[in-house]
């Protein structure tokens, strides 16, 4: 039974990733998860300089998900660089850094330092919805997204995976800009802009105001646009949205996805990523599928 | 070095000790023997349109049985949900989380206020000192009488139908306490007022705080206080809650 | 206690009506509801002739929410006109007819076959994403939404709503359209478009195979699309997308809906929409609230 | 005219009849007094993520003690729930739905089909007359003995467990059995085989169909099938199988 799948080039032991900004570098969830068992580790985004992020409450529950505005709080590539990538680089899985800024020259400055790092994939958030310059603007426009691509795709060392929003009318003319740019990757979704109200403090649930949905609740758009963007570029894509658990992974991958991440879904069960590398076996063995590969896009 | 568990706990026993106030003793397998004063457990919902856990401190530890108190009140539908569980109900906890409280056996003020009040009953157990314990209500009062088997208790009532008309630091004056060490647990508020009450006095001083939470366990960033200095983990001014706190010393923090 | 709203001129006893397609025209549901206490019944799509609609399944259910695919089956005006405008009239409330069409000529066919009957509002939906031509073609697009805004009001003899589709990068751009357009009231959101694979039978769930997603899951998402639109046009809005109960609907209110529908909740409990009356009511006596018009966009 | 109800019913007792097919009786306040055979009730799921209501045939109506009667198999998650609830538990469902089967007292078969066996019950209990009663099996029986109890019992099993090796048809033709009009419920194929059966024999049909279903009461028009003629409310080729139906004379659908 194979479950190696292969982005650009680069080779996962299983299509199962974390979903950035769930998982930290890995090291507080290394106590729950062997990350040597997941396809990769993507990184909470990280900037050219350290990020406060948002003021609190950054994140509130809804009904079968949750809005966050945690605003990119991160480190800073420096101590990035110099604590997170040695501790991953003590398992056996794929370092996928996810790089987020305000303006091109900053993502660009964090993937030129990541040039000789042991990374093996970057993933370029162009869609946060939480932060007000660069992030989710470049995400909405077909020809901004193009530019960054192209820019970024000149300094990268490793293989670029655009990270695509799902807050646009038309996910496929975005993927086709990001093709366009060079992406190697496409990973979607991000999280869909959503607001909460506390009707009876009468005020905004998260401070920001608005913030990303995600969780189960978004997981049929997001298998959506996995299909459309599958039939629309020949990219391989990392699909994403609400992923609880093995089924929902496999949906994700009948769908179009070569390889999924799981963002949510360890807030509620911090082993989870785990149990899907498993459940995915399993449902494979059922159904004696030989090679994950065949799973990939079956459905259309 | 694994040192929190998830796992399904039993319900002992459950009991409404106040109005909408549930003490809810929890059978473990592991977590209890890991658990200090001042930690925290992240209890699930059953139902599976409530995603994220909810965060209760630590009540009790009973290291003989294995066995957890929380004592909780019932504000939305997730401590609704966990005050409809019976005796054998099963359970998803996480923990232990956070840093507890540190243990130095000087003369001590511990504050609880309100909801705040629950964790003060491990700590009073767990320290071994001279304790002013000041208790902050509302109106009904809970977990007083179990209290006062540790210290000195002191009682602050809003409405003046116990103790002290007023918060708890017009029982620390009323009552003319003294302390070398503060322990504070409660509503933001009272916090504040503790911290420039012990910078005043120049008191060493520990305050639990809270904050939504998603991780529980640090990695999401959601659950941040802002930090005096830059943090070392974060490389900015914001410390984690559900990690490096839920309890700080009261400079190190902005509240 | 003052509960009425004014939509365009048109006084609603309460904010509360039925989202379209999910009620019929009333008559399934008045076993449950007494029509009466409704601010308004907006109907089922009506097209100017018959629709056959889509295959079955139609629909699925997801986690927190649902897909449907009806395709907009509808009998057609003239039977409407005779059968369900009559029965309508029985009761106490507001008639709001929802219109769609496959080219701008239907839609005027049936808002000019409406005009000497006694309906309050039209409610134009340039959003199905359900049908092949029109529909959302003209909901995703601003100068085809604001064009056919302006014909449709041309012809109409009532005021006319225009129901937005989710599916958009810039819901604010849709709203201005309209308003340019000519539209008296907005309403929103729609479905957003979604997708569910069985991973069983390696199909789509849905015989369409996408579908729009309704329901409690998408509620984040409505919200924060009725505060943009509250805060970029002037006109008022009918607030709609996954609302359960009472809470739900004062929270769109507070967002910025004069009125609101309640659609999925509908088969929850088919009681619900009278449950919800009830429930604004005592609301507004816990918090002695004198004027419902008091909330609309109170948090900002 | 109020002939529906949505009310929170109690389990009375449950039991699994077969692996994974569980029999439950339900106390209702109104609805089994209503309840026809061939008619269904919608049941809602607890849990919040399980929105929709799922349609479940009524196999037995107890009209004295305001009792009705289901069985069902576990597919999903909803159906699970429902196998995990105990005598006491409340459960919401909304009923009786549908128009159910005409009583036509002549020499009738009743042909159920997996799962489509349990309305056969209800049926064979109202209706006086003289019964063949056909039933199909992948393997394990249930409901057999208790249908016996109303009729000739053949029995079709697509292993040869039990009865005739094959489906129902097989078990008609090896026994030689016929009939004047026909009621079935089970598998589309089986529903097929048996509108051809029919029509090659003129004999009158009634099938009862399944689909998806939302509002389960004829407003959203989710579950519709198509009929020969355009229908008098849809004015489309399409009858709804939750209002109209799920029963229909075979020749008036497509299948
Ligand atoms: C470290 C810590 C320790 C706590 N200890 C206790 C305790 O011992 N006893 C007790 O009664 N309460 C305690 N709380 C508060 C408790 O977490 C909330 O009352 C509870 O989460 C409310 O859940 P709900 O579903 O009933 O309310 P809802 O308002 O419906 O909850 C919605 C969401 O908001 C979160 N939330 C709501 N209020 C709070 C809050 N005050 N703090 C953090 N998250 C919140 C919930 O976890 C949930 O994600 C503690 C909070 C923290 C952070
Ligand atoms: C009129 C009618 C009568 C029925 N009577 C019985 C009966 O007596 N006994 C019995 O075991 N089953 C019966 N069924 C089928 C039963 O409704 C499904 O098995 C059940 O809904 C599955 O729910 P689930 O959550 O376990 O499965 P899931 O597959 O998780 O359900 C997901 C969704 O699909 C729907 N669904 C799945 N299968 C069916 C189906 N076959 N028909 C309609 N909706 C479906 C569910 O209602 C739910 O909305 C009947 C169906 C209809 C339409
Ligand atoms: C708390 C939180 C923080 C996130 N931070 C990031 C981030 O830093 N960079 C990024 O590209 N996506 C971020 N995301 C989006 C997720 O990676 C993922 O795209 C989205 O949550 C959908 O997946 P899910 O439903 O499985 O969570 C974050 C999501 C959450 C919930
Ligand atoms: C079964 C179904 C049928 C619908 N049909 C229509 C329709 O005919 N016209 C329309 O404008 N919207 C239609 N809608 C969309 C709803 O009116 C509403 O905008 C949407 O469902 C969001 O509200 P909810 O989450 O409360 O259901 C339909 C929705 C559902 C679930
Ligand atoms: S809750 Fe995730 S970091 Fe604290
Ligand atoms: S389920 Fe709604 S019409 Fe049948």
């Amino acid at each position: 039974m194979n479950t190696r799948i292969n982005l650009a080039g680069v080779e996962l032991k299983n299509p199962v990733t974390t979903a950035s900004g769930t998982f930290g570098s890995g090291e507080e969830y290394s106590e729950f998860v062997n990350l040597s068992r997941l396809g990769g580790v993507v990184t909470k985004g990280v900037a050219n300089i350290p990020w406060e992020g948002n003021p609190t409450p950054r994140i509130a529950e809804t009904y079968g998900g949750m809005i966050n505005a945690i605003g990119l709080q991160n480190p800073g590539i420096e101590v990035f660089v110099q604590r997170d990538i040695p501790f991953l680089k003590q398992f056996d899985t794929k370092i996928i850094v996810n790089v987020c800024g305000k303006t091109t020259e900053d993502y660009c400055e964090v993937v030129e330092r990541l040039a000789d790092q042991p990374v093996d994939l970057l993933e370029i958030n162009v869609s946060c919805p939480n932060v007000k310059e660069g992030g989710i603007a470049f995400g909405q426009d077909p020809k901004c997204l193009e530019a960054i691509t192209k820019e970024i795709k000149k300094r990268a060392k490793q293989p670029i995976i655009m990270k695509l929003s799902p807050n646009v009318t038309d996910i496929t003319e975005m993927a086709r800009a990001a093709e366009a740019g060079g992406a190697d990757v496409l990973s979607l979704i991000n999280t869909l802009t959503g607001m909460k109200i506390d009707i009876n403090k009468r005020a905004f649930a998260v401070a920001n105001k608005t913030g990303g949905l995600s969780g189960p609740a978004i997981k049929p758009v997001a298998v959506r646009m996995v299909y459309q963007v599958a039939n629309a570029v020949s990219l391989p894509i990392i699909g994403m949205g609400g992923i609880m658990n093995a089924e929902d992974a496999i949906e994700f991958i009948l769908a179009g996805a070569t390889a999924i991440s799981v963002g949510t879904a360890n807030f509620v069960n911090p082993g989870v990523t785990e149990e899907i590398v498993n459940g995915i076996e399993e449902y494979m063995r059922k159904y004696n599928v030989k090679d994950i590969n065949e799973l990939i896009g079956a459905v259309r | 070095m694994k040192d929190k568990f998830k796992e399904t706990a039993i319900v002992i026993a459950q009991e409404e000790i106040a109005t909408g106030v549930f003490s809810m003793w929890l059978k473990t397998d592991r977590i209890a023997a890991e658990a200090k004063a001042g930690q925290f457990i992240s209890v699930y919902c059953r139902e599976g349109s409530r995603l994220l856990p909810r965060p209760i401190s630590i009540c009790e530890i009973d290291t003989a049985d294995s066995a957890l108190r929380i004592v909780y009140r019932v504000v939305g539908q997730g401590t609704e949900e966990f005050s409809k569980m019976n005796t054998g109900s099963q359970i998803e906890i996480l923990g232990p989380l956070g840093n507890g409280f540190p243990l130095k056996e000087r003369k001590a003020f511990l504050i609880g206020g309100g909801i705040g009040i629950p964790p003060m009953l491990a700590l009073a157990k767990e320290l071994d000192c001279e304790k002013n314990i000041i208790l902050g209500y509302k109106d009904e009062l809970f977990l007083q009488d179990e209290l006062a088997e540790h210290g000195n208790i002191y009682i602050a009532t809003e409405d003046g139908s116990c103790g002290t008309k007023g918060n708890v630091l017009d029982a620390i004056r009323e009552n003319a306490l003294e302390a070398d060490i503060i322990y504070a647990c409660g509503p933001t508020p009272m916090l504040r007022a503790i911290k420039e009450y012990a910078a005043e006095k120049d008191i060493e001083t520990w305050l639990s705080l809270e904050e939504k939470m998603a991780c529980g366990i640090g990695a999401c960033l959601a659950c941040v206080c802002k930090s005096k200095e830059t943090d070392s983990h974060t490389n900015v001014h914001n410390k984690r809650i559900c990690k490096d706190g839920p309890v700080f010393l009261a400079e190190e923090v902005e509240i």
